[in-house]
């Protein structure tokens, strides 16, 4: 018998019984609290609020310059990268007006998939103001966020540079501006666009493309121009990324 | 099941893996190494589980953690399906790699000396001299008298030790997130620790796998670790000390 | 603008409203922001007439840089039409607008009504003739 | 911290097919584009005698620290080289374009690329972040040799499934992912058949006309660059760009939904233009921005065919002659050969040089089968019909007929024919310097002329155009009030030139052109746009912006908007002054490659009709006129003044052309700089050169 370890501790057990003792009972903790929760207790539901802030595009009027998607990755991180904007406007150069743009902008979505499906929280309802947002540290690189988006593409990146999840949070998290951000604040590409062709609303918009892409030329400005101001009679196929025209 | 990541729908196996690895050790019946006829009882059985199922969870969250790798290395693995699938690979290793290490923790526990004769002596400078100083070829150094684990390896094995309790601890945190709402600050420290750990762990590995198994002069200890035996002869000149110790003579140093 | 000029003949109006050869066209300029200045040869009264575009400096604010001045120097222009088409009382009529030192801009729609006058006037002298001739 | 720079540069030698990288570092000191592009091709280019098509012949592409960051309009991509276009030298030069070539070759990680020696078959260049691979382009590969410029991107875009939905470059997940399409310059026929008329083509509508670095392409067995990037471009200082950006639209620019607030006359004024119309030839159109640029003069179209992205000269190439032929000017023919142009990739400038000057020598009887200019296109076409045009098109793209002489650009074709001296002295075929056909007027906008006089190009830098001259001459011809009056105008661009600060540079009357205020204009024009405009990446259609309609004292951003972009790009204090210092070092290194290619002060000599036929129009004359309306200062007086009229004076040309060089530390006697104005710039290396050739100015 090589085991030597039989003394006793003061209450009698030995160390041997103890370790078993915990072993056991934490096997039996862990099993039975599974059981309490799988069968005992109801499914929890999380109501997930909705956020108080919305970006509204409009892609007759978009320029397809790009300054919304550089000022978003470098008011986030300092650089200037088109991947890294959380706002992908994404145009076919040999496309036809107006159909030849896409401005992917995130819906914050009453209901978000992206949120539900992040394991850690990181994806998640910014307590204060509702806005889905990610929270990088605890991102664990799963990326079920990314594909959970039901939008293509999809709205929540995977930022290949700092190894984590993003999504628009409508700036209340730029290190990289001056400008305070959020649903209160600026919202650095609704400020950069130089058409106007972005803008913020603290209403929830219609949960369909028409809710998201909207006519924001006025009248007096872009009639000037020569510009369509009504979207009468313009053939708006629904929102979706242009191909490179293959034909 | 293309979304399901298990450290999220089955985390309970992952608490459950210690306990069990503990419940195991409290059962567990040891024996000492024992000099029988030309052969010596090296590891017994939990001795082995332990090894190799601390072993080779160690290798396969290497290899996958690596894969996954957030902060210290491109991820091997391309997006969706690669990550899910890695990240599931993890995930079942973590569950074998807890039950192994815990059951050896406990063990340990149970039986301090086993710990002890893992820890260098103030022999560790000149014994690992000496022993690889004759490796390479200095033909004037003398075979140490190593004990059952050499100088080199116990110091290794405070490395080992410490990055395995690093990475356990962040690793757990890391999987308490998927359950609980942990700090960003903390989830911030924690899991640039865990790939620190594993930067340790893997320089710990690679030097172990070299040592223990690709030199032909550890074979017989590697035979061992499926056996549980080594042959005498093989103890009697690597292990001196260690032979000194199971006949119960004192310890000579040939250089001493 | 009150009728000015007198009823040409038929001849007349045969003549002012042909077409001279590029060699003696009068030189219009076309000056477009991004390609800079060109000239437009014009041949005739009609040619003239379409190439004055009546414009304002609210028309070039909403086009942006893609409107281009048509530029032609009405000093000229009465020259032209003297020595060249033979027609001194247009000519007469362009010099007193360009005497009155107002803007080209704003002389354009006068000029262009000017000959749009002379050009209708040819047109009723000659499509008698013209049907006559076709009958 | 980040400096606006890619880390890289990228040199591919297609005739060893080879890949070499060079470190930006060594080359930050020249802003990029065409400061850079000179220094790699001082480096790379052995023999800087070659002709264009000469294997040896290097040619770069890139833009500066500004292009990709969020610096408003500054998308430009600069190219270099030795240029086909130059008469009766093809001396190296320069050209660029819009779009997103620069900024997505910088988020690919490469600063500029240069190209030298021939490929034996057509080849193409992918570039993938970091991946340069050099592809089959013939039929046995991708079949791109032989499409035009739109058709070959189609199918590039194709190979990269480029499809505005996220996409991965490499297999990892950390690999770099994009929407956006790669960003190709190529080439069509008439690139590929090695004509002197060739431009480069970008996407719809960007193009780099001038040049005729189409043809340097074709004589590579180039294709294409196509390049896609999906890293990032560290800014020094984020939020003082943020901010300078914010600031610079916000009190400069247009306002876009505040007609009010529109400026009085946009077509004059630089920073703050509105977007190009919507309604382009009387078909919607949306304004395109190039990357990130707030000014959005690009348009496309709602129909195939029309010119989608064309927006400037080229969708202009042909108007005269409809406007002669039919009396109107129509999308259907200027949009569809705009679009023919870009296709065959053509400088836009050579349809309509060529069109006037072939009308004019029609109208004298010179021109038909067997004739001086032996071609059928007259008898088979009308001139100003789009057939005639998009005929003539094909036959220079494709060198047929009498497209294989027009193809060698006018000068060289004028030449061949006899003609050269006559025609360019009647001005039938206004070639005002090196054979590049008159674009603005050197005889009135002194500044302009000079400046392409002393360099190797029309200088198209409309930085004192659009103000001192469209601006006034818009107001002026429409009767509308002057935003600033001429005094004032002195004022505020005298405030703006440092380190001169000379109102009287902007002095245009005919005694001032040939003064010592002319040459500290000359010196300055020059050395902003070598470097802010063409190296840095700032774009000419918005910089320099001095007056502008928006503020209270109507001075533009010009002088203080640089210096942020520079701070907040690079974190470099830099003012203006200093700007223009490494822009005058760009300019002594550009004229020391003219140098060493032959250049000699004697040959500095306008187009004869320059000094001959006066730029206003006569009865029967053809011109190239406008009626330029310009500041001057006489009698003691500031005043707004019609200076068209006049001819350049030879000997006071010749005058001023010592003056400026003395100005600029060169030799009167040649034009050469000396050892020690380059030794004060830090260019000993190129006093060698020049020594070495014997070309040192005394």
């Amino acid at each position: 018998m090589a085991d030597n370890d039989t003394t006793a501790t003061g209450s009698g057990v030995t160390r041997r019984q103890f370790v078993t003792g915990v072993g056991g009972a934490g096997v039996g903790l862990v099993l039975g609290g599974l059981l309490v929760k799988g069968f005992i207790l109801p499914d929890h539901v999380v109501a997930i609020p909705a956020s108080e802030g919305y970006l509204l595009v409009d892609r007759v009027k978009c320029a397809t310059c790009a300054s919304c998607m550089l000022a978003c990755s470098v008011a986030h991180y300092g650089r200037a990268n088109p991947s890294l904007s959380r706002i992908q406007v994404a145009n076919d150069p040999f496309g036809l007006f107006p159909n030849d743009v896409a401005q992917n902008q995130c819906r914050q979505c009453p209901y978000p998939p992206c949120v539900d499906a992040c394991p850690t929280g990181a994806n998640h309802a910014d307590p204060e103001t509702g806005v889905r947002m990610i929270d990088p540290a605890k991102c664990i690189g799963c990326e079920r966020c990314v594909h959970a988006c039901p939008f293509t593409p999809s709205r929540v990146q995977w930022n290949f540079e700092d190894k984590h999840a993003q999504k628009c949070d409508l700036c209340k998290d730029t290190p990289y501006w001056d400008e305070e951000g959020g649903v209160g604040g600026k919202q650095i590409c609704v400020q950069v666009c130089p058409h106007n062709a972005i803008s913020f609303t603290k209403d929830i918009p219609v949960q369909t493309d028409a809710g998201y892409l909207v006519n924001l030329r006025r009248d007096d400005a872009w009639g000037s121009l020569g510009f369509p101001v009504s979207d009468d009679g313009m053939e708006l196929s629904p929102q979706a990324a242009p191909a490179a025209s293959g034909h | 099941m293309a979304e399901t990541l298990w450290f999220d729908s089955a985390t309970w196996l992952v608490w459950v893996s210690p306990f069990l690895g503990v419940l195991a050790a409290g059962l567990s019946r040891r024996r000492d190494p024992v000099i029988e006829g030309d052969r010596i009882l090296r590891h017994d059985v939990p001795a082995r589980i332990t090894h190799w199922t601390h072993g080779i969870g160690t290798m396969f969250l290497l290899i996958s953690g690596i894969a996954l790798g957030l902060f210290f290395t491109p991820a091997l693995v391309s997006g969706g399906q690669g990550i899910w699938t890695w990240m599931n690979v993890h995930f079942a290793f973590v569950v074998v790699f807890l039950f192994g290490t815990f059951y050896y923790g406990t063990n340990t526990l149970l039986a301090t000396k086993r710990f002890r004769e893992h820890l260098p002596t103030r022999n560790a400078v000149d014994y690992t001299k000496r022993h690889y100083g004759l490796l390479l070829g200095f033909k004037k150094l003398t075979f140490p008298p190593e004990a059952k684990y050499f100088e080199s390896e116990k110091m290794a094995y405070i490395l080992a030790l410490a990055s395995t309790v690093v990475i356990i601890l962040t690793g757990l945190l890391k999987v308490a997130a998927h359950a609980v709402d942990i700090p960003a600050g903390v989830m911030a420290v924690t899991t640039p620790l865990h790939d620190i750990a594993t930067v340790a762990m893997l320089a710990f590995f690679l030097a172990h796998v070299f040592f223990a198994a690709v030199l032909p002069m550890s074979w017989p200890v590697l035979l061992s670790m499926f056996t549980g035996y080594v042959s005498k002869e093989h103890a009697e000149h690597e292990h001196a000390g260690w032979m000194a110790e199971l006949e119960g003579r004192e310890i000579t140093d040939s250089a001493g | 603008m009150m009728t000015t000029l007198t009823k040409p003949t038929e001849e007349e109006a045969r003549r002012f409203t042909r077409a001279v050869d590029g060699g003696r066209a009068f030189v219009g300029t076309v000056m477009s922001p991004s390609a800079g200045s060109s000239a437009a040869r014009l041949l005739s009264l009609g040619m003239v007439q379409q190439f004055l575009e009546d414009r304002t400096i609210e028309d070039f604010r909403a086009a942006g840089l893609r409107l281009n001045i048509h530029y032609a120097d009405f000093g000229f222009l009465a020259q032209w039409f003297d020595e060249v088409i033979g027609d001194a009382e247009l000519a007469g009529a362009i010099s007193e607008l360009h005497a009155t030192g107002e803007a080209f801009g704003m002389l354009v729609p006068r000029v262009k009504e000017l000959l749009q006058e002379r050009i209708d006037q040819c047109e009723e002298v000659l499509e008698p003739v013209a049907e006559a001739a076709t009958t | 911290m980040g400096d606006g720079y890619a880390p890289r540069i990228l040199v591919v030698d297609l005739s060893t097919e080879t890949i070499e990288t060079l470190d930006t570092e060594e080359y930050k000191e020249w802003g990029g584009g065409v400061g850079m592009g000179a220094k790699l091709f001082w480096d790379l280019c052995e023999d800087k005698t070659v002709g264009s098509f000469d294997p040896g012949n290097v040619i770069t592409l890139g833009g500066g620290a500004f292009s990709g960051t969020p610096v408003p309009s500054a998308a430009r991509t600069a190219v270099t080289g030795i240029g086909p276009q130059g008469h009766p030298t093809e001396w190296f030069t320069t050209s660029n374009f819009g779009g997103r070539f620069s900024a997505m070759l910088k988020y690919a990680g490469w600063q500029m690329v240069a190209v030298k020696g021939k490929a034996e078959k057509p080849v193409w260049i992918d570039i993938r972040n970091d991946e340069v691979t050099i592809r089959d382009a013939s039929e046995s590969g991708d079949g791109l040799w032989g499409l035009d410029a739109h058709e070959t991107q189609r199918v590039i875009n194709k190979i990269h499934e480029a499809d505005g939905t996220w996409r991965s470059y490499g297999e990892s997940r950390d690999s770099g992912r994009t929407t956006q399409h790669p960003a190709i310059v190529t080439i069509g026929l008439a690139g590929e058949n090695m004509t002197h008329i060739a431009s480069l083509t970008h996407d719809g509508g960007a193009g780099a006309g001038q040049g005729g670095f189409g043809g340097v392409f074709g004589s590579k067995n180039l294709k294409a660059i196509s390049v896609i990037g999906t890293g990032s471009i560290e800014v020094a200082d984020a939020a003082e760009l943020l901010s300078a950006r914010l600031w610079a639209a916000d009190n400069y620019g247009y306002q876009p939904d505040d007609l009010k607030a529109f400026p009085i006359s946009i077509t004059g004024m630089p920073f703050s233009g509105i977007p190009s119309s919507g309604t382009a030839f009387g078909t919607a159109s949306r304004p395109e921005g190039c990357m990130n640029c707030h000014r959005s003069c690009h348009g496309v179209r709602n129909a195939r065919g029309l010119g989608n992205g064309s927006h400037c000269y080229d969708t202009q190439i042909y108007q005269t002659p409809e406007m002669t032929a039919t009396g109107k000017i129509t999308i259907d023919t200027q949009g569809r050969l705009a679009d023919l142009m870009q296709g065959y990739s053509i400088n836009a400038l050579m349809l309509d040089t060529v069109g006037y000057w072939l009308g004019q020598l029609h109208k004298k009887g010179l021109v038909g089968p067997g004739n001086v200019v032996d071609t059928d296109i007259f008898e088979k076409y009308t001139f100003g019909t789009y057939e005639w045009a998009a005929e003539m098109l094909a036959r220079m793209a494709e060198k047929r007929e009498i497209g294989a002489l027009l193809a060698e650009g006018p000068a060289r074709a004028a030449e061949k024919l006899g003609r050269l001296e006559e025609d360019v002295k009647s001005g039938d075929l206004p070639l005002q310097e090196w054979g590049w056909p008159h674009h603005y007027d050197g005889r009135t906008e002194a500044e302009w002329g000079l400046a392409s006089l002393l360099s190797s190009r029309d200088s198209n830098a409309h930085d004192f155009n659009w103000i001192c001259m469209w601006t006034v001459t818009l107001h002026t011809l429409y009767g509308a009030p002057m935003p600033v009056d001429a005094a004032q105008m002195a004022e505020i661009i005298g405030s703006k030139v440092a380190p001169y600060n000379d109102p009287m540079m902007i002095n245009y009357s005919d005694d001032a052109i040939y003064s010592e205020s002319m040459a500290k204009l000359v010196s300055w024009y020059v050395a902003y746009y070598h470097y802010y405009k063409n190296s840095m990446g700032l774009c000419d259609w918005a910089y320099a912006d001095f007056v502008n309609p928006n503020t209270e004292d109507k001075a533009g951003l010009t002088g203080i908007a640089e210096p942020r972009y520079v701070k907040g790009v690079t974190g470099r204090e830099e003012p203006l002054e200093d700007g223009i210092k490494r822009g005058t070092r760009i300019w002594n290194l550009h004229r020391a490659i003219f140098i060493l290619q032959g250049r000699h002060r004697d040959q500095e000599v306008y187009g004869q009709y320059m000094y001959e036929v006066p730029s206003l129009p006569v009865p029967g004359y053809m011109l190239m006129s406008s009626p330029n309306v310009l500041p001057v200062y006489e009698n003691g007086e500031w005043s707004y003044k019609m200076v068209a009229g006049r001819v350049v004076d030879a000997a006071r040309l010749e005058e001023w052309k010592s003056l400026y060089f003395e100005f600029e530390g060169w030799d009167p006697a040649t034009g050469w700089p000396k050892r020690d104005t380059l030794e004060s710039m830090d260019m000993k290396f190129v006093a060698d050169e020049l020594e070495k050739a014997g070309k040192l100015g005394a």
